[in-house]
């Protein structure tokens, strides 16, 4: 049974919606727009350190750690081996065993190699890692990550960063319902806030995202748009909307219309 | 001096160093990073302890905005 | 040039959801609606006292007078004859010359009969009325309403009552850019969240329902996730959304990946 | 009596009424009605004066809910 | 009952596709593009003689009247007035009482001006033309227009020349379940071969189009794929699709799987 | 460089067009199908004999092996080496090296467990079979496929036997892109012809179905629907078709319109 | 000379053409036009007969490419 | 009498048969099947020598209707 909250591996969030730390024009508009989304998690990369200029703002400083749960990523990994030593790093850097997880098995789609992946999350699993896949919308694929102890399973909507929402509702639907007992977070791919009420109507527990608040033109107005659409979709969820007909159904009652004779 | 790598670029270091000390003298606050000594973490209890021997592949990385 | 505010003929609202009062479980349910549903006007119908019960409850009980605008409509007209004596029985009763006017043309659809309506707007526009016409997605007839003094025009989304949502984005964008000195409300075919804020999205001025949220199996929580939409919609709309691509775009950045030699 | 026709049903009241006592004979509160007398609104303050005729036909109509 | 062809005012078509005349790269391509399209019957605008360039080669000699039936159209006019003037110089010009009526109400869209388009429907079927009014999707219109005797209802899938498809298979499969007694053609808005397909697997009589085959890179060729797309869709809709399922339902048998000890 | 014709390592067939042989109402009602699908190459599953009941007729009786390629599948098999022994088997009964190549990796979607169809895949091609694996629309997955020898990809467009068309045009087009030297052959999901049409448009290689014709009301009238949706589809793609557009374009001349003073 | 209006643009043509003589002297073939005399369509079949009078306004028209 | 299995179900047959002989005694056309022995497929050439011994496991197939 699903929690009334987003739980993942017993912490539990009070937000549905997490957000990234990347491409905002300054730390500062991340800083409010992080605010404004209402998050209490955000995904962050694991670079290495600029030896030649040390100069750069830290991203940290930015980032209230009692408010915020950190997540590091393994973005840009193409191995399971690079993805597990990432995981590692970020650990200690981030002092956060939670790990979203990819391996990317495509550059121009940055689609997740799932081969990879699954090897990863075993290895990580062990390790006691939290670990959250970026998988695609393949049923097969979430269910043997839940099976390979992966705390949630994150399909993609769309490719990161595009912007193109949820492209495959009837895959995602087949997700949800295969997938009861860990959440299911859609990663990636939302564009805008009805993208994410989409997401939350189907029974999607949690939504991820970045490019969509960060590359707005106003990112903190974004984040707030995001936050309102997720509530709002979960709310719509869980009201149970009216059916779908191809008719017309009055609002207003017929008895009673003036003027018959 | 002794060579080793740091993040994939080869560096002439003094011999005796520790990996506390070498994140000193590459100006790095030991706080904000985490290490990777010949593909091992090092966890930062032991950045004191952790020689810096010849040969060594040390990733220094922290963390950054990403999504 | 469009106000802050949903802004009708000169009165502002402080939302931009206006809902119906037909087909709630009961009056209590449907003051509690209108309460989490943030609206600050609400549709009503006109219909015949019945003679021979009068024990019925009234719905003006459940309806406070100082939060809520009346917007008596003409439902169930199918003249521009019987919507304009419709309009002037409501305006009577309900003490505002608003009027939500419709001129049916179908029974099975509830699709409007564009000529009635056009006729019926240019008398009651004459006689003093704020006129906000229920109309379909034809930008020829939007702009013959804007010119005989329509005060909004309505377009539909899909059927009264159908939730299909709004079927012709096509359709609404040209008219979202052809009338741009009068408010643009979707009126019908809402069926959840979603749909609510790809209508604002898009730059609707507001969202007109009324089954969507009664017909809910919890139509308090709809209510307010219907607020909810609407305002990620029009903060979505103002915030600028990102542009849609096909293929991926990173967002970790690509300088730093560890473990490269 | 005279014969009048009430939301399209014909009835028979005393000749002389005026609307307010129609409306009272039919036990309808007056501020929650809005009444046309042969296809004309009789506007609340003129209920008082406005006479009921033979031949008459009155639409009694009410707010309901509505979409 | 509808009849095994399309077959408007008695006369029966060859095919249930109609083409235009405008915009190919020459008349001897457009010649070989009808000749691919299968289709019998072809639309002409009516436009003044340049009186001070009679060099221009003729339209006419490029289509045989033996195989094709002219539709002269009223494209460009603005009033029921000009519609109609127009199609009574059309009949003169063209030997046909057959009218492709077009009355615009905006030039951006080139959407119909549906009352403008009723009114020159009713003029031209009392003057004995057999009118077959452009129009949009609206189900009220179709009817009236059906009423007033128009031999075709034909309303756009999507704007003239957007090569959008049909944009709100709704308002369409409406306008097929009210109209059955008059072919109804979708005319307008079809870009690609699965567009035309789709309109006649809906049940549409017949499609109509100009702009797909003459734009298209190789007109001729997509001359042949319209031809075999509206058999194509016609044959679908005869033969009985499948219903849509969520779930997977195996091809090959369940019984007799090898290796199941 | 792809071909003129659907070539698969090596063998060109006259038909882009492959059908299954399951399901039909007949064997005689199949073999009219066959006929008028135009294809040159059908799916047969592999079963055990019934040693009880051997009076059935046999398929093979229905197919003329002059006309049409067997294509043995490993349908119902969930572990790569069960698909092994049952392609071995098919080979040695179909006297053919083709396979179409399944691995199941959920029982209520059909979904394909891509790890063991890549394990699959590569042992069948070190044996000398020509493989066309089933599998998703996952562009990674497509890529591995064909680094490890398979003579084809087969994405699905939605569950097998759903009808539910091409569901993903984003991965697709993705799959389409990244390859380039062996087909691709959508393989399930399509529910009626315009589907077809639209996987040829995008510029696939092929089509396979079987529930689309065999379970439809007519299966030879729909065999026929097919057939034509496949080619025009295909002439379309090559063809060029008109770039989308919102607004509209005229179709006839702007210049000459009469009545102008 | 008569001023007659043709397509919109005026001419002076010779009186008493007909509406064939005029077509002839604009050098249009009658058989692929159709022509409007003052808003009222003339069958081919009176161009012979039809009179040019002074202020006419023809609308002479041919069929081109549409859709 | 010895023991094998056929597509899952155990059978007693007589010893000394050849895998030709078994699918005779099946009534089974050899033409139409392909025939697996303890999971190696025996090519059709090989049937009249293959051996049936006990404990051996056979999968006896045919090509039926499938997608």
């Amino acid at each position: 049974m699903k929690s009334e909250k987003l739980t993942i591996a017993g912490r539990s969030l009070g937000s549905r919606l997490i957000v990234g730390t990347g491409k905002y024009p300054s730390f500062e508009i991340m800083r409010q727009a992080h605010e404004a989304s209402g998050s209490e998690a955000v995904t962050v990369a694991v670079r290495r350190v600029n030896l030649s200029d040390r100069s750069k703002e830290s991203l940290l400083d930015y980032i209230d750690p009692k408010r915020f749960m950190l997540l590091p990523n393994t973005a840009g990994c193409y191995t399971a081996d690079d993805a597990v030593r990432t995981a590692r790093l970020g650990r200690e850097a981030g002092l956060s065993s939670f790990v979203k997880l990819e391996v990317i098995g495509d550059e121009k789609t940055l689609f997740p190699d799932n081969e990879g992946l699954l090897e990863a999350t075993r290895i990580l699993v062990k390790e006691g890692f939290v670990v959250m896949p970026y998988t695609n919308d393949d049923v097969v694929m979430a269910k043997k990550l839940r099976d390979a102890g992966a705390a949630a399973v994150m399909p993609l909507g769309a490719p990161i960063g595009s912007g193109l929402g949820i492209r495959n509702l009837v895959n995602l639907t087949l997700i949800l319902e295969a997938i009861t007992d860990i959440p299911v977070i859609v990663d990636a791919g939302v564009g805008t806030a009805s993208d994410a009420a989409v997401a939350m109507e189907m029974g999607c527990d949690g939504v991820l995202m970045n490019t969509a608040i960060a590359g707005a033109r106003d990112p903190v107005r974004m984040a707030r748009a995001m936050r309102l659409a997720v509530e709002a979709g979960r709310l719509a969820f869980e009201a149970g909307r009216i059916p779908r007909k191809l008719y017309a159904t009055a609002s207003s009652p017929l008895e009673g219309t003036p003027f018959i004779p | 001096m002794i060579e080793i790598v740091v993040n994939g670029r080869r560096r002439d270091v003094d011999p005796g160093l520790t990996l506390e000390s070498l994140l000193a003298a590459l100006e790095l606050p030991p706080g904000r990073v985490a290490v990777e000594r010949n593909r091992r973490v090092v966890p930062h209890g032991s950045f004191a302890t952790e020689p810096v021997e010849p040969g060594d592949c040390f990733e220094v990385v922290t963390l950054v905005g990403g999504g």
